[in-house]
């Protein structure tokens, strides 16, 4: 038998057990329980972002709409219990669905356009969704929101004899289900259908020559995508108690894919750097006072000047570059 | 015209070119031959400055241009005729002659581009129509002519007579034999080595992005490893 | 039964007709060569056959069959495989990835499979992935293949292609210019892969224009100037044909097709 | 030290109630410290920029319990992001002071949450109030679609019939309209129309009301108390002569008889923002300005900063004089003004006169 | 009769805005593939450097001729100082980087001017023009007139003018350009500066009628690139006609169904057009041979 160490473990193994360890060792680090929020945050942006890496990174298609769909998996934990008295969980379940199902419905028409066309075409359905969230009262409490039930899970864990802070619970909940949606993502890339996705990014009429059935794949990307936005919406929701129509904001949506391209579009690790760099940079700078959206803005330029390919790629190459 | 000295260049961090010399003298026509990944495409875009340059000197006409922008280089007269043709697309045929002899003003263009649909009359008949819609053949002779248009003293050409059918290889040849006569000095890269060695002046052997072999055209045509590496006979 | 027939094909872009009224046949085990002058219309004749354009005119049959105007993957999965004149690589891919995609009619499986990592779904991979290291070492990319494809040179990228297309198993092969590119001594290898390839049974279509390369392997040639078919037959008679020699060959490769038939 | 936390709007959309807001803060935080702080303490304010956004209020939240430690915040400019943060006071047991108009804030009352400005039930009620008192009693309503707007539009709507008003027209409009006269015309065109009511704060307001100057409509238009400040008046020009709207004393200060007992505290609190900021004062200010002497003088009676003292001393809050009016808190009411707080004010020759 | 023209000439007051902002948007859009999502802020920037060189006791005219230069001065900078840089990089990665420059410039604008609104007195006084039982504004008119020059031009400068043919050639081939000399560095540094001015020109029409402030960009950037999607990404024919478009769906949706559900038209329609020409009304398609 071969020793264990002789096989170098896959980028997949890598990229897994170096989330794992973040999620795992950090809060040894942590001053105190707000920072448990962070990390929660940090793991739901990372999540919804992990979904645009199969379709922005894999499939090359572009969705500015994203929020939309994370505002779907947020209403569905708020009004699923409210108006169908299902428990939170099963809503977040059923929002999964609804946000697949209206992917696949919406996706078809939408993902024949390209490049800019299908930016602002996805633009615009989250656009239309946020708008129904805002002005449908009756349903959603408008723009002030509605607030959320209890996800239920702490009551559950204390009456099996375990005590855990709300804050924790929230890290360990949101880090363990990024780490299902990365090894999920991890899994697709080099799996036939990655290479038919990743494929159709680079020549769609080569793509298709070599049998790929294009517009089947664009949309399991899109509905996959969807999904992600959806769960990591109502992980949102979930863990606020509380959801206004901002959460399908265009400007969200803008967020995800900034975090999805400034970590490095292509892999799964970029989009987690991506997701905490943007959502950890606000509460750094807010000692900055008005400074900060200056020095926001600023770093965000400077990350794209000068590792252009995304944080994690880019210095990936910088430092084999070193070494060699 | 044109010398290198020691030139290398890289993508990313692996170097393709380690250290090329090579000389072109006014009025000649030089030709480069090797075989695929050699490097050949890479020195053109060298001279040309659209590809860094890690090491080592260009000299054209006297001034060392190594760090010259690439626009300033074609003022000086250096023109290029890239491999994969590089057409713009989305402009009209005659757009794209025109912006050929971007560097100069309106009133030669007319009669340059009159010689240029001489040339190759399919471009006439074809200049209001987009350049993308062309087809293989008739972009390589696109490029070739917007190339022109610039009138060059110093002409880079890299692979001129791909794609072309045999007709028009010769005819790309014959043009670039009557450039001599036009003093225009040509550096030629062709994967058919046989018809570029028979209208060059003088010849390089490039392998692995070094020149292993240089002199007389004549000569390398004579040559048994050539023979059997490069034309196959 | 006939693997491929064309009847009466044609198509025009706004107002030029590029093709029209072509037809021919190809059958498994032999080359035809589909020769012209340029923008004779012979890319766009692959673009029609393989589904990229929709004919205006005429009919594509695959095994007597009527498949004029499906797409390129439901032709792809009827056996019909191409490279293309205009590179169409994927570029942000590895090498040895290109090639596994070329593999994908044979490798699909449910994408929530996939998305689970099913051991169904790695075997899949696995045997892909031996399947593609063959097929470049057979195009002599082995060297290349943990390259990413936008590394490698013009000639090596060609090459690539065919191992792409190969990748699918093909019945019916269409190669546009492989050899355009390629020195002399590089072309020699491509042509012995394409014989090899023909005596494997498969049918194949090649658009060249270094005429060494077609008179020496070609079964049937096929002639197109502006758009029309104006001879074919076999590679000699072809060459010595008059019209061919004015509209195309030219005196001296005229000379040089002659030269390679002996 | 005691440390105060605050989070507001500072920019985004409702940045001109998070600004003044937080600015107000600063000033008087300054203002204490130098007369020696709060029981020989030293108060230490805490502010973060929430933009308006529910999510980061909600996590600023977070922070200024956990990481921060304060005692006590100030905050949430806008009713969604004060309804986001509502869970994590009221489990950490912290008083929150709110600073957001609608009625959810303290309706039905939540231990740890009071509020201080008027609720935009009030304002519907005393804007009809003034309408049936020029005997009109059919109302054309126009309202922005965001927060503000939403709750106020519903408040109105629910309100009005026992105002003995009717809404004829109902419209709306987006924040970042730049025309409203489509709504306009249709308002104009509603039969029988009187007066004309617009539910909104920031730039909708001055354009609906240079579009019904453009469109030669001539019933009376009424604004929110959303529009409460001197920029309006600046940026609907002409076309705001006449216009009337409900606010505090605060921005007729000057003009109140030396006999209202407000007079003094609008007046202090004006001179002071004014100078300490070179900007005309606002209503929104004055929110900030009444929950941060409210809370020092809750601090001061419990004669500390324990979080559950200081919370049963704003609860027991009477008679306080704030620029919103006199504030009387109870166990059942979290907000403690009543609607002679309101001043009805119309503005005549570019500036706010008193409607008496 | 009198209601469908007063919708009409709300829609044209609202398209003349979409229309300048979308028109901003083509010359970058045209040289480098790029959409400049801090396009807005030029707008915004436009605006308020008006307001207050005005209030600085500059004549408005004064006012906007500074306003026009400094933004594209400032829009220079952004290219030399950011997108240069950033050389071959891809377009999503540029987009990113004017995300980058949008967020800057709002914070920058509410540090170096203020966070209230702002307005300057319209060009032509504020008296409405009475048409049929309609009105419409005289600055309207400005901004309608604005479009239609800058339109005019950008038109004349893509069709006519090598320079235009070089913009347009840099986007779709940057090597091939730099191979016949066009000096690339110059043309983004162009394509930046007169974006910009077109953006801040617009910024100057408007102020009077949409008010501005440090943070009036977002929302006029998200309309102006709809309304040139809808007309055609880099088509200046389209940007006007888009735009103007645009605000005539809202203004009659406002008018003639719902005013909640006007944006939403404005994007359905969007959505329905683009379903039927994936390039929008007058876009081309640059579908490549193979
Ligand atoms: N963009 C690139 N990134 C990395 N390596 C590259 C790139 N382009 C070319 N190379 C490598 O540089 C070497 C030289 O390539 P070049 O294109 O100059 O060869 P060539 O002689 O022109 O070949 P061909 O005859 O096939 O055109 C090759 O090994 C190639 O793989
Ligand atoms: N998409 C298109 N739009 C406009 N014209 C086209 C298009 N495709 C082909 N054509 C025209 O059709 C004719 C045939 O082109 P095609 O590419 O098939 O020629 P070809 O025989 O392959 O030539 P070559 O040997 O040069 O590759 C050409 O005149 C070309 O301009
Ligand atoms: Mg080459
Ligand atoms: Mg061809």
């Amino acid at each position: 038998m071969r020793p264990l160490f002789a096989k170098p473990i896959s980028a997949k193994q890598a990229t897994l057990l170096v989330l794992l360890l973040l999620i795992a060792v950090a809060p040894a680090f942590f001053p105190s329980n707000f920072y448990y929020r962070v990390g929660t945050l940090i793991f739901i942006n990372g999540l919804a972002v992990t979904g645009l890496v199969v379709l922005i990174g894999y499939a090359g298609q572009i969705s500015l709409g994203h929020a939309g769909f994370a505002g779907l998996g947020a209403y569905a934990c708020a009004l699923g219990p409210v108006h169908l008295g299902l428990p939170p969980a099963l809503s977040l379940v059923l929002g999964a669905v609804l946000s697949g199902l209206l992917a696949w419905l919406v996706g078809r028409p939408i993902l024949r356009l390209k490049g800019h066309y299908l930016a602002i075409a996805t633009l615009g359905f989250g656009v239309l969704v946020s708008m129904v969230l805002a002005n449908e009262a009756w349903l959603t409490g408008g723009p002030d929101g509605m607030a959320v039930a209890d996800l239920g899970l702490r009551g559950l864990l204390k009456s099996a004899g375990i005590k855990v802070g709300n804050a924790e619970l929230w890290y360990w909940l949101a880090g363990l289900i990024l780490l299902a949606g990365a090894w999920l993502a991890l899994n697709l890339k080099d799996s036939p259908s990655g290479r038919a996705l990743r494929s159709l990014h680079d020549s769609e009429v080569a793509a298709r020559t070599v049998g790929v059935d294009v517009a089947r794949y664009k949309l399991s990307a899109f509905v996959i995508s969807a999904v992600y936005a959806s769960v990591s919406g109502s992980l949102l929701a979930l863990t606020n108690r509380f959801v206004t129509p901002d959460i399908a904001n265009f400007l969200h949506s803008i967020e995800l894919v900034t975090m999805t391209v400034l970590g490095g579009a292509g892999t799964v690790i970029g989009a987690a750097t991506g997701a905490l760099l943007l959502t950890a940079l606000p509460q750094v700078l807010t000692a900055l006072q008005e400074y900060e959206h200056i020095v926001f803005g600023l770093i965000m330029m400077l990350v794209m000047i000068f590792l252009p390919d995304g944080l994690l790629p880019s210095l990936h190459r910088l430092l084999r570059r070193r070494v060699s | 015209m044109l010398s290198v000295e020691g030139l290398r260049s890289r993508y990313g961090r692996i170097e393709v070119l380690h250290g090329v010399d090579l000389e072109v003298k006014a009025g000649e026509i030089v030709t480069v031959i090797g075989a695929n990944g050699a490097g050949k495409t890479t020195l053109l875009r060298c001279l040309s400055g659209v590809q860094p340059v890690a090491a080592g000197r260009i000299v054209f006409r006297g001034d060392d241009v190594t760090r010259t922008a690439g626009h300033r280089r074609l003022g000086a007269g250096l023109a290029q005729v890239p491999e994969g043709r590089q057409i713009f697309t989305n402009l009209t045929v005659e757009e794209n002659l025109r912006l050929g002899a971007y560097l100069f003003s309106d009133d030669r263009v007319d009669s340059d581009m009159a010689e240029a649909f001489a040339m190759f009359p399919v471009l006439r008949e074809k200049r209001n129509q987009r350049a993308g819609g062309l087809s293989g053949g008739q972009q390589q002779m696109l490029a070739m002519a917007r190339a022109l248009m610039g009138r060059p003293n110093c002409l880079l050409l890299d692979e001129p007579s791909m794609g072309l059918a045999p007709i028009l290889v010769d005819q790309i040849l014959d043009v670039v034999r009557n450039l001599k006569s036009l003093d225009v000095t040509v550096l030629l890269v062709e994967q058919n080595a046989y018809a570029a060695l028979a209208i060059a002046d003088r010849g390089y052997v490039m392998e692995t992005g070094r020149v292993t072999m240089s002199g007389p055209a004549a000569e390398l045509i004579a040559d048994a490893r050539i023979r059997e590496a490069y034309l196959g006979v | 039964m006939t693997l491929l027939s064309v009847e009466g094909l044609g198509i025009d872009f706004g107002g030029v007709t590029a093709v029209d009224g072509v037809g021919f046949t190809a059958e498994p085990g032999r080359i035809v060569s589909v020769i012209g002058p340029n923008g004779a219309g012979k890319t766009t004749l692959f673009n029609m056959i393989s589904g990229v354009y929709l004919p205006h005119r005429g009919r594509v049959r695959l095994d007597g069959e009527d498949v004029t105007g499906l797409a390129p993957n439901r032709l792809a999965e009827r056996g019909l495989s191409r490279t293309f004149q205009n590179l169409q690589v994927f570029l942000r891919m590895s090498v040895l990835d290109n090639v596994m995609a070329g593999r994908h009619l044979a490798e699909r499986g449910s994408t929530l499979a996939d998305l689970l990592g099913l051991p169904s779904t790695r075997r899949r991979s696995r045997e892909t992935e031996r399947a593609a290291r063959a097929l470049l070492e057979r195009v002599g990319l082995e060297r290349a293949a943990e390259r990413e494809a936008s590394a490698l040179s013009y000639g090596a990228l060609k090459r690539l292609e065919i191992a792409r297309a190969l990748a699918a198993r093909p019945r019916l092969l269409l190669l546009d210019e492989p050899a355009a590119g390629c020195n002399p001594v590089e072309t020699e290898e491509i042509d012995a892969l394409i014989a090899a390839i023909a005596a494997e049974g498969v049918a194949v279509l090649l658009v060249e224009h270094d005429m060494k390369l077609v008179m020496k392997i070609s079964h049937h040639v096929v002639v197109l100037d502006h758009g029309e078919k104006i001879a074919e037959g076999a590679p000699e008679a072809v060459a010595r044909d008059p019209k061919v020699v004015e509209a195309y060959l030219g005196a001296h490769a005229g000379r040089e097709g002659s030269h390679a038939l002996g | 030290e005691i440390k105060i936390g605050s989070t507001l709007a500072v920019t985004g959309g409702a940045s001109f109630l998070g600004d003044p807001e937080a600015r107000t803060l600063k000033m008087l935080v300054d203002e204490v410290n130098a007369a020696g702080g709060v029981n020989g303490e030293k108060l230490e304010l805490v502010q973060y920029d929430d933009g308006g956004d529910p999510n980061k209020a909600r996590t600023f939240a977070t922070r200024l319990v956990e990481d921060d430690e304060v005692v006590a915040v100030i905050g949430g400019s806008t009713t969604g992001a004060t309804m986001a943060m509502i869970p994590v006071f009221e489990e950490a047991k912290i008083p929150f002071i709110s600073l957001a108009g609608a009625v959810v804030i303290i309706d039905p009352v939540k231990k740890w949450v009071f509020k201080t400005p008027h609720t935009d039930r009030m304002a519907c009620g005393k804007i009809f109030e003034d309408i049936r008192k020029r005997g009109l009693s059919k109302v054309g309503l126009i309202s922005g679609s965001g927060g503000f707007g939403k709750s106020m539009r519903q408040q109105c709507l629910d309100v009005a019939g026992s105002a003995g008003v009717e809404i004829v027209a109902d419209e709306t409009y987006g924040p970042d309209d730049a025309d409203m006269t489509p709504q306009l015309t249709k308002i104009k065109n509603a039969a029988g129309v009187q007066a004309i009511l617009n539910a909104d704060f920031g730039q909708g307001p001055a354009i609906v009301t240079r579009n019904v100057r453009q469109l030669g409509i001539a019933l009376p238009l009424y604004q929110s108390h959303g529009v409460a400040s001197k920029s309006f008046i600046e940026l609907a020009g002409e076309a705001a002569e006449g216009v009337r709207l409900p606010a505090s004393a605060l921005l007729v200060a000057d003009k109140l008889p030396d006999s209202d007992p407000q007079k003094a505290v609008v007046v202090g609190y004006k001179a002071a923002y004014e100078k300490a900021t070179g900007e005309p004062v606002s209503t929104f200010g004055g929110h900030a300005y009444d929950a941060f002497q409210m809370l020092v003088a809750a601090m001061k009676k419990a004669g500390s900063s324990e979080p559950a003292a200081v919370r049963d001393a704003i609860e027991q809050t009477r008679g306080f004089m704030g620029t919103a009016g006199v504030v009387n808190m109870s166990a059942t009411d979290h907000l403690g003004l009543d609607l002679t707080a309101f001043r009805m004010l119309e503005i005549r020759k570019g500036d706010w006169t008193l409607v008496e | 009769m009198s209601e469908l023209l007063q919708f009409t000439f709300s829609g044209l007051t609202v398209g003349a805005v979409y229309a300048l902002v979308a028109l901003g948007f083509t010359i970058i859009y045209n040289a480098s593939g790029v959409v400049n999502f801090a396009q807005g802020e030029f707008v915004m920037l436009g605006g308020m450097i008006t307001v207050f060189a005005h209030a600085a006791g500059a004549p408005l005219p004064a006012a906007a001729a500074l306003a026009v230069v400094a933004t594209a001065a400032i829009g220079i900078l952004l290219n030399k100082l950011a997108i240069e840089r950033a050389r071959g990089a891809s377009v999503v990665t540029l987009i990113i980087i004017t995300i980058g420059a949008s967020i800057f410039l709002r914070g920058a604008a509410q540090l170096g001017f203020d966070k209230q609104l702002h307005r300057f007195p319209s060009f032509s006084g504020d008296d409405p023009i009475a048409i049929a039982g309609a009105t419409i504004l005289p600055q309207s008119l400005w901004m309608l007139f604005g479009a239609a020059v800058v339109f005019a031009a950008l038109y004349l400068f893509f069709t006519r003018s090598l320079t235009g043919k070089a913009v347009l050639a840099t986007a779709n081939n940057k090597l091939a350009a730099q191979l016949v000399g066009i000096d690339t560095d110059f043309v983004m540094a162009l394509s930046f500066g007169l974006s910009a001015a077109i953006g801040a020109l617009a910024g100057v029409l408007a102020t009077p009628i949409t008010l501005t402030s440090y943070d009036a960009g977002t929302a006029l950037a998200l309309k102006g690139f709809a309304a040139a999607m809808l007309g055609g990404m880099g088509n200046p024919f389209g940007a006007l006609v888009g735009g103007l478009l645009v605000g005539l769906i809202e203004a009659t949706t406002a008018g003639y169904l719902s005013s909640d559900y006007k944006d939403a038209a404005a994007f359905v329609v969007i959505l329905a057009v683009l379903f039927a020409m994936p390039q929008g009304l007058f876009g081309k398609s640059a579908q490549e041979r193979v």
